[in-house]
């Protein structure tokens, strides 16, 4: 039987099929910027996505960090460590097509390839320090280690996101005014909801793959079998 | 023994330790002078342009010589189980997180603070709003490289391949202030109209505050084992 | 004063620990024997609350939390900076321990502590500079300087010249006189029973066997060698 | 679809492919690690994660 998660995963392909065919051929098309306007509608859901995957990051760092030791010692706060690299590890997937995305919007839009756009330098940075804290994993063997120390990189640079936003806006502000879209029609909110509710759903379904992956992963390590710390951390997202 | 006066004795611990082996801090400053050396080779001698860009080769430099001071101090603790001894006296977590932060921003502050008149001579720079400016602009950013820095090198000191996570987890954290003191900087020595360096100091110092605040918070949990 | 409940410690796969239980009386010296690889160095350090254990539960002076000021550990790291001298390495511990309470006793100056373990000749120059054996003695002068209630010695015997195993001799000795409460992990079955009144026979992680420390050179002698 | 800048439909094509590519190559991904990293035996006793010495 499908996890539930994977359920919700399958709904997101679906609605993005739905999406991607409303924005493309269904939607207006932009009166000034022409047809380009149209990756709107997959490059703001991966965005806001992002973002709700690093948040959720966050809030699986703190759990794990404010677990107590009874809470770890019964192989409850596993779950938490397992989110965190699940969700670490699609934020970053979902930033890095949304760096790919920025670039070629950019191409046609003002000519370069990168622009210092206040919004997409926040996400490479972004994307920056959340590899690293993947990178960081992948270099800790130790379980509990590994988890306490990721929860702790992924709080410091958490936090470090707005400030990188607003920096880079000022830096950025010097040389040219920061491009948005044109005032947004009506019919071109369907497919940036559609999309973004897609999007939503494939990350539910992509952490109920990851995290599990993950328990398995850290099993494996362990070698232990599917002892009765799964039993506690069942369906993880 | 309350944790602040846990955090002198420390200091002056981490002092004593860092002037045994100033030998060290000598080759990390000539490491730095290369380096600024290297960025004319890398752009070329035209004078105009490397005067421009003074502070960006400066602070440069001090984000190379950072990762390298910071990892050295790191490793001194963690040899021997000396932090441990320390963690097992008991000693204060907060305690020894400030005293090591505090001396490796006065081991950056003045590396930085000696590289000034160095590339006053490679670059013809000059401090155009007052040398004093723009040697407090060079401590506020050590101290926002050293926040972070200090927390991050006590966890890869102990890792595999510490000494490529140490930069690859720090610079794209310090982006913020690091931008904020290459343009401080920059508008100390080429003449600052607009009266624009005290924003962007504002942003080195809040940089500051925040790290400084949370590291200190984090940092007793990465002594547990 | 000391008890542990079915503890155990993992690394990665590796189960140093398989649920041990034990129950320490105060102002005894418990010596802890086995093979390489028997989880001594492991019970050691949970004891000190230098780790903490993957499951079970240890209760200190009867909390939970290990009252760490109360308990001294030498582990095979020595904790030394190269770069200080044995003298300011006592003088930095000294400002950093907490002021002694007015009935417990006063704690010994470094000059004393020095004179105690055979170091006053060389307490000025640095630790960069000491044999294994000199920077042994200094690990157990930080160690006595705390006058800790629970002692835990990992190997005290290992890298020691004839003399200094004399002066372990001599220091489990005082501790036992001053009624301290003392755990001392050892290959020197023979020597250490001499000073310890109860001894715990580790292998592969488990306990096998408890008794009475002078019992327990017979059970090494008879295990075949190797 | 009128639009001033006529003709950028081929990049717009260029993102939706790339990002539903990347989409549905990681969500394969995952599937095959999941399936790489086969589940447990359950035919094993249930270790404790904490106490070798109990089953759960």
């Amino acid at each position: 039987m499908p996890r539930k998660t994977t359920i919700i995963g399958i709904l997101g392909i679906l609605l993005y099929i739905v999406g991607c065919y409303d924005g493309l051929l269904v939607a207006p098309a932009d009166r000034f910027m022409g047809d380009i306007q149209r990756i709107m509608y997959v490059h703001v859901p991966c965005a806001w996505n992002t973002l709700v995957c690093f948040t959720i990051s966050l809030v699986a760092a703190l759990g794990w960090l404010l677990s107590g030791a009874r809470a770890r010692a019964e192989g409850r706060a596993w779950k938490w460590d397992e989110l965190l690299e699940a969700t670490t590890e699609i934020g970053v997937v979902l930033g890095a097509f949304l760096v790919v995305q920025g670039m070629l919007w950019a191409k046609p839009t003002w000519g370069v390839y990168w622009t210092w756009d206040p919004r997409l330098t926040t996400v490479a940075v972004m994307e920056l320090m959340f590899v690293a804290v993947l990178a960081l994993r992948g270099f800790v063997d130790e379980p509990v280690r590994r988890a306490t120390w990721s929860a702790v990189v992924t709080l410091v640079a958490y936090v470090n996101v707005p400030l990188v936003y607003f920096s880079v806006k000022w830096w950025a502000s010097l040389h040219q005014v920061q491009s948005s879209p044109s005032t947004v029609d009506p019919a071109m909110v369907l497919p940036l909801r559609i999309n973004a509710f897609a999007v939503l759903f494939m990350s539910i379904g992509l952490m109920g793959l990851r995290t599990q992956l993950a328990r398995r992963q850290r099993q494996a390590l362990l070698g232990e079998s599917d002892s009765d710390s799964t039993a506690s951390s069942g369906g993880a997202a | 023994m309350e944790p602040i006066a846990q955090c002198f004795t420390l200091a002056r611990k981490e002092l004593l330790l860092q002037w045994r082996t100033r030998a060290r801090f000598g080759s990390v400053l000539v490491f730095g002078v290369t380096a600024l050396l290297i960025f004319s080779f890398a752009v070329g001698p035209d004078s105009t342009a490397l005067k421009a860009h003074a502070s960006g080769y400066l602070w440069l430099a001090l984000l190379l010589m950072s990762t390298l001071s910071l990892q050295e101090s790191a490793r001194l603790d963690v040899q021997n189980g000396a932090l441990e001894a320390l963690v097992l006296l008991p000693v204060d977590g907060r305690a020894l997180y400030y005293a090591k932060a505090l001396v490796n921003t006065i081991t950056l502050g003045t590396l930085g603070t000696l590289l000034v008149p160095i590339v006053a001579v490679l670059y013809d720079a000059s401090a155009k709003e007052g040398v004093g400016l723009l040697v407090l602009s060079v401590w506020l950013g050590a101290a926002a490289l050293v926040a972070p820095g200090t927390l991050y090198a006590v966890l890869t000191s102990r890792a595999r391949a510490g000494d490529v996570m140490l930069p690859l987890l720090l610079f794209p954290l310090v982006v913020p202030a690091l931008l904020g003191s290459v343009k401080a900087t920059e508008v100390i020595m080429l003449g600052d109209p607009m009266g624009r360096v005290y924003s962007w100091l504002g942003l080195v110092i809040a940089f500051d505050a925040i790290y400084w605040s949370l590291c200190g918070l984090l940092y007793p949990l990465l002594l547990e084992d | 004063m000391l008890t542990a409940r079915d503890l155990c410690k993992r690394h990665g796969a590796f189960w140093a620990l398989r649920s041990v239980t034990i129950d320490i009386v105060g102002g005894t010296t418990t010596m802890l024997f086995g093979d390489n690889g028997a989880g001594k160095t492991t019970l050691v350090r949970l004891l000190a609350s230098a780790a903490s254990p993957t499951g079970g539960s240890i209760s200190w002076f009867g909390s939970a939390e290990p009252a760490r000021a109360r308990i001294a550990m030498l582990s095979h790291a020595d904790g030394h900076y190269d770069d200080l001298s044995a003298m300011e390495h006592l003088n930095m511990a000294e400002s950093l321990l907490p002021r002694v309470g007015p009935g417990a006793p006063p704690r010994r100056s470094p000059a004393q502590l020095l004179e105690d373990v055979g170091l006053s000749a060389r307490s000025g120059s640095l630790v960069r500079t000491y044999s294994a054996g000199m920077r042994k003695r200094l690990a157990f002068a930080r160690l006595l300087q705390k006058n800790a209630d629970l002692i835990l010695l990992d190997e005290p015997y290992s890298a020691l010249d004839p003399n200094g195993a004399l002066l372990v001799d001599r220091l489990l000795g005082e501790l036992h006189s001053l009624g301290r409460t003392v755990i001392v992990s050892t290959h020197q079955v023979e020597r250490t029973a001499k000073h310890a009144d109860n001894a715990i026979h580790l292998s592969g992680g488990r306990v096998i066997w408890t008794g009475l420390a002078s019992d327990a050179p017979a059970r090494v002698v008879a295990a075949e060698p190797g | 679809m009128t639009g001033v800048m006529q003709g950028h439909f081929d990049t717009v094509l260029w993102v939706y492919g790339l990002t539903t590519a990347g989409l549905l190559g990681y969500f394969a991904t995952l599937l095959l690690r999941l399936r790489a990293s086969k589940a447990p035996t359950s035919g094993q006793t249930r270790v404790s994660a904490q106490n070798p010495e109990k089953t759960s």
